[in-house]
């Protein structure tokens, strides 16, 4: 695409760099826009499950019956807020806090897939790289307990230290079983082994993969902080913890990287375990045929067919999300820290090592009915061990 | 000349980052600042190890590194600094002394770099996008190819001096294992060494969970 | 203001600020903090996340009210009775009520007493309605806060349609009541009842028996007998202790005439079992922990429903009126009088020496919150800093009684 | 100079990161400050490891030398990590007998 800039504009070699520059801005604000829609969808969605929820409408009056609008008010109404900075906070830390929380996250849709081949950056660690980038985001979050000088945010701070780092361990061994099961750790790979119908989805593979399918999705809440892991900020405890002292635009973002969070586990999720853009019954082969097909057009409609599946998807588990922050109680900041270390983290060791049982004794399946691999890794290994035993 | 191509923008863009998180660690006063001023320079430095065709390395840097020890510095800065933002007392000797040593290093260091010629000296013209541009009959790293060499079987498949390799002749088995136990001794070790008596007179009841 | 014996307040706020040692934190819990009910102040003193020692500081809604009641006819100071326990004003209304009846020697005809018992009881359920909602919103949980404040909400317009007022009521009166019921009253409280029973229920789900509600509560802050006696806690404190103790059958004579015909049961565990219909008791509960004191409350939501159910057949049974209210200006007879009643909070006793004037010359508010509040010390030494709201949302005060 | 990107480019990198990290660890009292000094250092040396063995930088070379350059990385990372727990544990066994993380306070022997 910048090449094809670049000779549209009939750049000199000297001058390429602006045409790299151009589209590599132009796709950031690209994503941004998709990110911030799906952070906006993402408010609205929470205020009207939880109306429903409790009895109550949600919001009505901003955009029609059902309050469209409402995260543009909701906007509109952040930013003309007073911007306060307490006079014993860290300033620069504090102003930079909400940004190093929000950035990461944002960095993680870079590499998430949304249908077969629609990704920003195609790496071929991208599952290992969104766990990574994903644990960045709490680092934000004890800088700006920390740095607004205020006792109940430095609380809230060193909870959210303690309860990210821990749980950030199971999630990463949650996630591990489709990684192994496709042998790579490349998304789109992993969405493609589960191709089909929906028992090939990694979640029906074994029962030890709905086992870890479970336990990725308390990670995943406790990962992004949201109720009734939301101990960061606990407004009945540490008022709001981290985000006391915060107020107006600064206060927003440190949401935007919530919701945004939100929605990132749910894609990593869904991609992971619940067939990513396959959807539950192979429509998508019937109309289209195979993969990778002859005509352009008719691969465009299957992966639009394919983003669509995975957008719903991600829907589903975000409204999962927020309807259980609207049911649940919140645990103690020790509950936390033992459910993570006495029932996760053995659980989804143990599903671990019962997949990888799994796979050995029962190459086929239970029904002998086979699985779909990308099976790099099985091949990386014939490769070696021929290389190795043939002289 | 020609103008630098997308992967000369990043490494710029990213060397600047590094080099600027590491001078904040060392010109800030306060010990957040300079945690801060460390994460953007190992953040910098996973970045430029995905521009280097390290996808994993850079990804372990990101989480090992970004997420984890630096996230336990921030924590033990806290825990170790009630009032908010200590100051760093340095006194002008040690600054003295720092720079005396530092600058023969840096001419030294930067001599070597600059001696040092590339024995295959082709530098990479490597789009963007793409990313590796591997050369024909060479795998891609992939973490299987880094798993696989982990559990002893070479990947290289070449010895230096030229002969074939046979199993476990370059492997990294055994420092695998060994370093699984080091860890293990370490996480003991440092369990051990936080643990922290229980205040006089305070019993924490058992129902209430402990808290180290 | 301090509620520790022995303990100068001074020495938490200032010196001890500087002289903490290295890891402890004095943290200020209020007054402007979520969950402290109002505004109560508690200093913690923490070692990370372990509170060593929650000091309550009170008095910031402090309105002289027992000065004024010096300086005013019995009648007069009906309405600052329901500024004190704000939740409950029909029960503050009755206390003080029954005290100068008391001392005026003066019973108040049967319907007048069938009416009283039914408006005290629905407000006794308007108020755990709030205890448990606001639990649960202490505990992180907000759905059933919303639950509990629209049942409240429903009552209030019963109470609304009675006397004008939602909030601050001055319905009971020394003598009587203000007025009769509205046509059609006791059906609209009928029907309620009957839509009300089943959200029980549904609080049971979402609170009493929740898995992570119970580990939050269950053996936490447990409060021996020995030690509520002590402390001189009551009402529904008292009875998460285990101590069956219930003014409406045990307490003055005057008072429990009130109820004597009426059938129900004290919400106290006995022998494991709290009176039914109820959930039974999970096996991690400790008597006297913050889950028995909540569930007193809501076991005695469906005792106070009874209550109201009978009241409404003795109320339309009953002949006569519902009494007269008292002259502004009567005289007292000289003498010294003490009445306490079971209000949602505890025992609520108010105190007058009268000299033979229409003014009395003390009076004297002996409030439940305030005694309950006093053993918050007790309870968090050695709890984490999570547990402190867990615990004084169990306790469940009114700040505007703590402080009157 | 600006492009293409040579491993001399890396190496400059690790230059900066080295010698700040050891002014880093001359100049700074702090226990917690020193560690980051280490920490510094330590990526200096991965990124040399990288530049060295990065198929990128040295697109044509036989043999590669790709994966012992990022095993090298892989293993110091965890040692670092390992490093940091134990330099943490210390610190704060450091801070609560001294009360202070200034480590010219920590000049006695004796237990």
């Amino acid at each position: 695409m910048a090449q094809w800039l670049s000779d549209w504009l009939t750049l000199s070699p000297q001058w390429e760099w602006v045409a790299y520059l151009t589209v590599a801005l132009l796709q950031a604000v690209i994503l941004l826009a998709l990110v911030m829609t799906a952070v906006a969808l993402a408010t609205w969605a929470e205020r009207k499950v939880a109306g429903r929820i409790q009895d109550r409408l949600g919001p009505t009056r901003v955009g029609g019956r059902f309050g469209w609008l409402q995260p543009l008010a909701d906007g509109l109404k952040l930013f003309t807020k007073e911007d306060l900075i307490p006079a014993n906070a860290d300033a620069v830390l504090f102003r930079l806090a909400p940004y190093l929380s929000f950035a990461p996250v944002f960095g993680v849709f870079m590499a998430l897939p949304f249908s077969d081949g629609w990704v920003a950056h195609h790496f071929n660690t991208a599952a290992f790289f969104i766990l990574a980038v994903l644990g960045l985001e709490v680092f934000g979050i004890i800088l700006g307990g920390y740095a607004s000088g205020s006792k109940w945010s430095l609380l809230g701070g060193m909870r959210e230290a303690a309860q990210v780092v821990s749980y950030e361990v199971p999630l990463a061994f949650s996630a591990m079983l489709p990684i192994l099961l496709a042998g790579t750790m490349d998304l789109v790979a992993i969405g493609e082994a589960q191709r089909g119908w929906f028992w090939n989805w990694f979640v029906f593979h074994d029962p030890f993969t709905f086992v870890a399918f479970w336990i990725y999705v308390i990670c995943a809440v406790a990962g992004t902080n949201r109720a009734p892991f939301d101990l960061a900020e606990a407004e009945s405890e540490l008022v709001a913890g981290f985000h006391t002292e915060y107020s107006g635009f600064r206060w927003s973002v440190f949401y935007m990287g919530e919701y945004a969070a939100m929605a990132a586990v749910c894609g990593l999720g869904v991609v992971l375990f619940l067939g990513g853009w396959n959807g539950p019954i192979p429509v998508a082969e019937w109309l289209f045929g195979p993969a990778s097909s002859t005509s352009p057009i008719v691969n465009f409609l299957s992966q639009l067919l394919g983003a669509v599946n995975f957008i719903i998807k991600c829907i589903i588990g975000v409204v999962f999300m927020i309807s259980l922050r609207w049911t649940l109680p919140r645990p103690r900041i020790d509950q936390v820290m033992s459910m993570c270390w006495k029932y996760c983290f053995p659980l989804a060791a143990l599903a671990f090592l019962g997949a990888t049982l799994w796979v050995l004794m029962l190459p086929d399946g239970l029904l002998g009915q086979g699985h779909p691999k990308a099976s790099t890794c099985e091949q990386s290994v014939m490769v070696t061990v021929e290389r190795i035993e043939t002289p | 000349m020609t103008g630098p191509d997308g992967m000369a923008i990043l490494f710029w863009l990213f060397a600047i980052v590094t080099c600027g998180g590491a001078l904040v660690v060392v010109l800030s006063r306060h010990i957040v600042r300079a945690a801060v001023g460390l994460i953007l320079s190992l953040f910098g430095v996973a970045m430029l190890f995905l521009l280097a065709g390290a996808e994993f390395v850079g990804a372990m840097q990101l989480m090992i590194y970004v997420g984890g020890t630096v996230v336990l510095l921030a924590f033990g800065v806290m825990l170790t600094a009630r009032r908010p933002l200590l100051p760093l007392s340095t006194t002008r000797d040690q600054w003295l002394a720092a720079v005396l040593l530092a600058c023969p290093l840096t001419v030294i260091l930067v001599q070597a770099a600059l001696s040092y010629a590339p024995t295959d000296s082709v530098s990479a013209q490597v789009d963007a996008h793409s990313g590796v541009s591997t050369p024909v009959g060479m795998l891609p790293v992939t973490p299987a190819r880094l798993g696989m060499a982990l559990l002893g079987f070479s990947q290289d498949n070449h010895r230096p001096d030229g002969g074939e390799v046979s199993h476990g002749d370059s492997g990294y088995l055994l420092p695998f294992e060994l370093i699984s136990v080091h860890l293990l001794v370490v996480l003991i070790g440092a369990a051990y060494l936080a643990r922290r008596e229980v205040p006089s007179g305070m019993t924490p009841r058992d129902n209430q969970g402990q808290l180290q | 203001m301090n509620v520790i014996p022995g303990v100068d307040p001074e020495d938490f706020s200032v010196t001890s600020e500087t002289e903490v040692r290295t890891e402890e934190l004095l943290i200020n819990m209020g007054p402007q903090h979520p969950s402290t009910h109002g505004v109560l102040r508690v200093v913690l003193r923490t070692d990370g996340e372990l509170v060593l020692e929650a000091i309550p500081h009170i008095g910031y809604l402090h309105r002289c009210a027992e000065k004024i009641g010096e300086k005013v006819t019995p009648r007069q100071f009906i309405p600052y009775t329901d500024r004190m326990d704000y939740l409950a004003g029909m029960n503050m209304n009755l206390g003080w009520a029954l005290t100068v009846e008391k001392l005026l020697g003066l019973e108040v005809p049967e319907k007048a007493r069938h009416l009283r018992v039914l408006i005290v009881e629905l407000n006794r359920i308007a108020s755990h309605l709030v205890a448990a909602g606001t639990y649960g919103l202490d505990l992180g949980s907000f759905t059933p806060f919303v639950y509990c404040f629209r049942e409240r909400e429903k009552i209030l317009n019963l109470f609304e349609a009675v006397c004008g007022a939602r909030l601050t009521y001055s319905y009971i009166t020394v003598g009587g009541l203000m007025a009769d019921l509205p046509s059609g009253w006791l059906d609209q409280c009928e029907a309620f009842l009957d839509q009300f029973e089943p959200v029980i229920d549904d609080l049971h789900d979402l609170l009493s028996v929740n898995h992570i509600f119970v580990k939050r509560t269950a053996g936490v802050g447990v409060l021996s007998r020995e030690l509520a006696v002590d402390y001189g806690c009551t009402g529904p404190v008292l009875r998460g202790s285990g101590v069956d103790w219930d003014l409406r059958r045990d307490g003055d004579p005057f008072y429990t005439r009130m109820y004597r015909d009426y059938d129900f049961e004290v919400a106290v565990c006995r022998d494991g079992k709290y009176p039914q219909p109820s959930p039974p008791v999970p096996t991690e509960a400790v008597l006297g922990d913050c889950w028995h004191r909540f569930f007193v409350r809501m076991v005695e939501v469906v005792q106070s429903v009874r209550l109201v159910r009978q009241a409404i057949e003795k109320y339309r049974l009953a002949e006569g009126d519902i009494g007269q209210p008292i002259k502004l200006n009567q005289k007292l007879p000289p003498g010294e009088v003490y009445l306490e009643t079971e209000c949602p909070k505890g025992q609520m006793g108010f105190m007058i020496v009268s000299l033979g004037e229409a003014i009395p010359w003390r009076v004297r508010a002996r409030s439940s919150s305030f005694c309950n509040l006093s053993v918050l010390p007790e309870l968090c030494r050695g709890c984490l800093v999570a547990d402190v709201p867990a615990i004084v949302g169990s306790l469940d005060i009114v700040l505007g009684e703590v402080d009157r | 100079m600006f492009s293409p990107i040579t491993p001399a480019h890396y190496l400059f990198v690790g230059i900066v990161l080295f010698v700040t990290g050891m002014i880093c660890l001359l100049t700074k009292r702090n226990i917690i400050a020193i560690l980051i000094g280490v920490e510094l250092i330590l990526n200096a040396a991965n990124i040399n490891f990288i530049a060295f063995s990065s198929p990128v930088l040295f697109p044509k070379r036989v043999p590669p030398l790709v994966l012992d350059g990022q095993i090298f990385v892989l293993f110091v990372m965890i040692l670092a990590a390992a490093e940091a727990a134990v330099a943490l544990a210390i610190a704060l066994h450091f801070y609560s007998r001294f009360g202070t993380v200034d480590v010219d306070q920590g000049d006695e022997l004796k237990g």
